[in-house]
């Protein structure tokens, strides 16, 4: 982390025209996919991440199995063409470490007790990458729980804020982190509690208590449209009435 | 889970005895796609790029360019890399992992396609003699099998290589410019199932016919590329047929979806 | 594939005096390995290749058990020395796709019903490299299993056919295969059952229909060898009266 | 085996009983750390190295050093990399082969705590601008997983760290100097139960309170890295607290073992 | 192994001051590690070992279950750090033929037909290394097997002998291992049977009978410092009477 | 499959009671060998090949070889590698994948005969110091695993060797000449059942006897690599009888297969 010579505001605004406290633009379309048993595809600024959920299915390799509950899994991966340069294909250190952080995120809302024995898989596809994919990752996986009919204690919204020329930002897009001074990504529930915190960078207690509080003021904003996109699809559902949703190729 | 299978053995016999009556389960008649459409540009970051929707299923294919060493047999010329990640988001039956022999004879028979073709003009992508030249990687990324991904693949791939701009100023090699693409190759999946013979088939058209035979036709009209999958036979002469139902079919979707 | 500035033909013969419709010399020997249960070594050519195929036994890891019939597994592989230039041990990506190419031509003459929960194991080591391992691969493999007494509705053989300076040529050799114009390898049954079909290159229909002919015409002189290696071995333990075959060592 | 279940599920109702009641079940206070040993330069093969005992976890950090390429968006600073092996020998819970999920976070804690507090200062181990640069491999090995291996994983890191003499001689790069170090970073990682909030975890005490918050601090007492792992909750409230708690032990932890 | 130009004596004595038949300096310490059921630290010379033992428990994968004994199991592992030149993490083709060698080593001294089903456990790491850490791991092995309650017929002491300068040594360093004209290391149990034994470099019939006996002496002196060490801590656990030894955390 | 393992169990009680009774299952004595038989140049493909024959045991050996790197710390010599397939066509306990164990101990011992008898003079095979160096790749392919594949493929090793021709022409490196070789290191395999003493194991010999001695010999009688494998013990007494057979047994197959 650099700071370089970049300056990061004009006129009081970001590079790409935003307040410190307002998120990029957000997409959010569920039931993109046939096969899965949920699906959800999000745009957050210029990330495009899509989500699919299977389960609750049979476990294999079968020793991985829990005789209480379901055991969750969570696959944070990109595609080879979604960042400047050509990514390897296949899991690194990275996608490892984000894959385990993100299944502790939603883990804490899924009610695995009802399905002992078997998994819940949740596959993340990173698309384009723009800095936020975990967080971009985490609000498409918890929508599409929701669209495969996963009972969940409640939905998971997830945000982050930065520090750039000290003052903290919400939602940093790549240049702000890349060369800012700290990234805090956080997801919690609608009521507040927090199921991931990472950072890294450099915050005062102070600082860090206010990208905290920020962070959560973004989650809550996505966590409307999350709601919005399962109403919406719901609400399309219904009008055809007597029509049930089959999750099938055509 | 055995509800799943259970509704799974239903699925089978209804879609089989579809087909013993010469009726295809959708409607669609046997030398019939499904519903096509081709975005390309969908990814910035990529040089190229395009998302195929062939009905359900939904294929992107990515096109990164990057400088890199010839091969030592071919000093002059540019270097195709074609992959396929069939990841565990597409289907119940994918896994994680490095491709398995389906993921690989997919990306095999995409790198044919634009190999054999000669779509590529890869002359025009040498840099320097015997150093450096350009990499052309494909990389097709399956979103969603509802059945014959190989044939959107294959379109994808070439959709997306004719979008491509080779990222020359990036690497400080000059101007960007339109990569070069000669030739349109489009691979055509027929199934055949009790002497009947069936186009594009859907996710559990597959599962029952396990005869298929893929045909990649340049667009003079001739044949680059060949391959027959599954555990079954064909005989000659439904391998002509074959061919003639993939010269002509090829030729409408080349003139439909990628001359236009 | 280039065709360089080679010339294919002299006085109308091959760069290895063979006519166009002209095989290289074959040698099949039948049961050549003491622990599998078949075997068959063949030489096509300059390819040395040797089959061998265990079974039906257990499968293991368990899982791929099928309940109704045996499973076929085929491993294609190359000696580091069998080409010009050391090949790294270990499978590639070709190797993955010949041996699923391969297991797809044996597999729809095999018995497997027979077998429920059991796998069949072919394993094909290519010893020297010269075009045409696949086809003579699936030769040896296809003896291997009679030799092993695996029930099969009918023999496989298989041959491929080029095209050379817009000539089609049956079973191109090495110099035919790398600068050529098409290359088509076939399998089928002794009646004409296709099992195998691939080709790259550049073919008209007609010259599709003609290759496809030239090599099906190949296939059924590599059956009359076949039959006639297995015949030749049969006799000989007829002979040692009494003496059954044992498959062991020493 | 059977018998070591029924008694760790026995062990961990003794534990769950003492944490209802408020108390930990080595006698310990919520906001203790257990004995604390760090031993430098144990291994004499390596540049630097750390023993630390933390209770009876046992972590053994060895520091090397080569020179190498940097990369290429950072041509004239040294390059850290940081790998950590969970060996059989140190859990029954740890197994062969490549690091898994676990030891990728730790590895990559240790390695954040190092590179956003900015302990090594890259800029002067840069040897040839774009050509050459000094690899610090920091290679934490763990011996004996009696809970909490992270911070001692951490404070073996930044022990072995400055003790390293960079062998500058044995390269032909002049004479050997002290590797410099600018800050101290130090994890203190917290676990959450019943809204209780416990320093420094045993290995039981990790099993049933699934919730941990680990904060890096520097020196001047700011935060450079944070990470929650575990399938629990945190209300903001107790991240604050633990920050709180975070911020003054660390600081007693430099002050007693890195500055003496 | 090339001579060079080094010298390996002077006076009579080696470079590290030794006689020929001389060991290096011996530390042994027992029950130094909490987590596993046995475990031993031991330092000879430049080397830095130590070993922990783990069983018998559950066999996973189950298909490597034996019906009628223990299986055993021994890792040998180096720490990236413990070498001159940083090692890659992870075992290479070296470790793999000292893991099995040394699991030989031990084998035939368990009485694993106590155990059926089950498997015992080795992990060697090495820390430090300086010529002789498959020997010393044995020697920590052997006690760390002890020291877990595993039932054994005797126990194993391993030492090797080189030869520098025409001249058979005992237990070489570094620099006789390195530019020696051999090296020799057995295993063996008190009585002089004889569990492992390899050789490299360059011996006559009679050298390597020399060589032999002085290795079997080394490992006879390594025994009685091996018993020593067990019999301190039993002595130990016996003065802190009614104290059960508990192998757990604090 | 069930049939087997009793037909397994019953050949291993009628071996292990021929043993008893001092006889071996096939009439050899015991210091015998079973019939030999080397083919070289069996491969045109490689530099050197040999189609060794134990019994019903078969090995081939390539040798392939090409320019390249010196190791750094013997810039002026040339490179041994040396590697062994066990593939699953070989034997039924034989399993796709990377060498286990037991190949990797089998490479690494017809690796230590090649390399301690100094059979080929590696400074011979130095391009350019520390530049460029001839690396020899011995690779091993086990075709039959009829018992002691471990003396036939160090046999084949040799011979091929000796038949290898340097391919300098190819890569413009001057005229092809023959592979100097010095040694001719043999290795003899020894088991040991019930202090009874038996040169090369059958398979099922292998089986019951699980105590074996290599002993690697070269042409003036030294002993130049040992290593005893198997979960059994051996005598002093026992391992000397076995060097006096082995040097004597290893004379014998060296005059009359190698130095003919």
């Amino acid at each position: 982390m650099d700071e370089s010579d970049i300056s990061f505001f004009k006129d009081g605004l970001r590079l790409d025209g935003r307040r410190a406290d307002q998120l990029r633009p957000i997409k959010i379309e569920v039931g993109v996919l046939a096969r899965a048993d949920g699906s959800c595809y999000i745009e957050m600024g210029g990330n495009k991440v899509i989500a699919a959920v299977y389960g609750p299915r049979e476990v294999h390799p079968r020793h991985l199995q829990e005789i209480t509950r379901a055991i969750v899994r969570y696959r944070y991966n990109m595609a080879s063409f979604s960042v400047e340069e050509r990514k390897r294909p296949g899991p690194d250190r990275r996608s490892h470490e984000l894959s385990k952080v993100s299944r502790e995120a939603l883990e804490p809302v899924i009610l695995t007790s009802f399905f002992p024995r078997s998994v819940i898989d949740v596959f993340v596809e990173v698309l384009q990458a723009d800095a936020g994919t975990r967080t971009a990752g985490i609000n498409a996986a918890a929508v599409a729980l929701a669209d495969a009919g996963i009972p969940m204690k409640s939905m998971i919204s997830s945000c982050a804020a930065g520090k750039v020329e000290d003052t903290i930002v919400l939602d940093p897009m790549k240049e702000e982190d890349n060369f800012g001074q700290a990234d805090l990504p956080i997801a919690m529930t609608p009521n507040g509690d927090i199921t991931l915190m990472q950072m890294d960078g450099n915050l005062t207690p102070d600082e860090f208590h206010g990208a905290v509080e920020m962070a959560m003021k973004g989650a809550r904003d996505i966590y409307e449209l999350q709601r919005k996109a399962l109403v919406d699809k719901y609400s399309k559902m219904v009008e055809k009435t007597g029509q049930e949703e089959v999750h099938a190729c055509d | 889970m055995p509800v799943t299978n259970v509704i799974s053995e239903i699925k089978k016999d209804f879609i089989y005895n579809h087909l013993l009556k010469g009726e295809r389960v959708d409607g669609r008649t046997f030398d019939q796609y499904r519903e096509i459409s081709i975005e390309r540009d969908v990814i910035r970051k990529a040089e190229g790029s395009a998302l195929v929707k062939l009905g359900s299923s939904q294929v992107l294919v990515g096109v990164k360019m990057q400088p890199g060493e010839p091969f030592q047999d071919s000093p002059s010329r540019g270097v195709i890399i074609t992959n396929a990640e069939l990841v565990p988001l597409a289907s119940p039956s994918f896994e994680p992992g490095p491709p398995n022999e389906m993921g690989i004879e997919l990306a095999r028979l995409v790198d044919r396609g634009v190999r054999e073709s000669k779509a590529i003009d890869l002359e025009a992508l040498c840099i320097v003699p015997g150093k450096q030249v350009w990499i052309v990687f494909i990389d097709v990324h399956i979103l969603d099998d509802c059945g014959n991904i190989l044939d959107a693949a294959a379109l994808g791939a070439i959709a997306a290589l004719m979008s491509t701009k080779v990222p020359a100023s990036r690497f400080g090699l000059g101007e960007d410019y339109i990569l070069p693409i000669r030739d349109i190759p489009i691979a055509t999946t027929t199934i055949e199932f009790n002497d009947v013979l069936m186009l594009d088939p859907g996710v559990d058209e597959e599962a029952i016919a396990n005869t298929r035979l893929t045909i990649i036709t340049t667009a003079n009209g001739n044949i680059c590329g060949a391959q027959k999958s599954g555990t079954g036979m064909l005989k000659p002469e439904q391998v002509y047929r074959i061919i003639d139902i993939a010269c002509e079919k090829a030729k409408e979707i080349r003139e439909k979806f990628l001359e236009a």
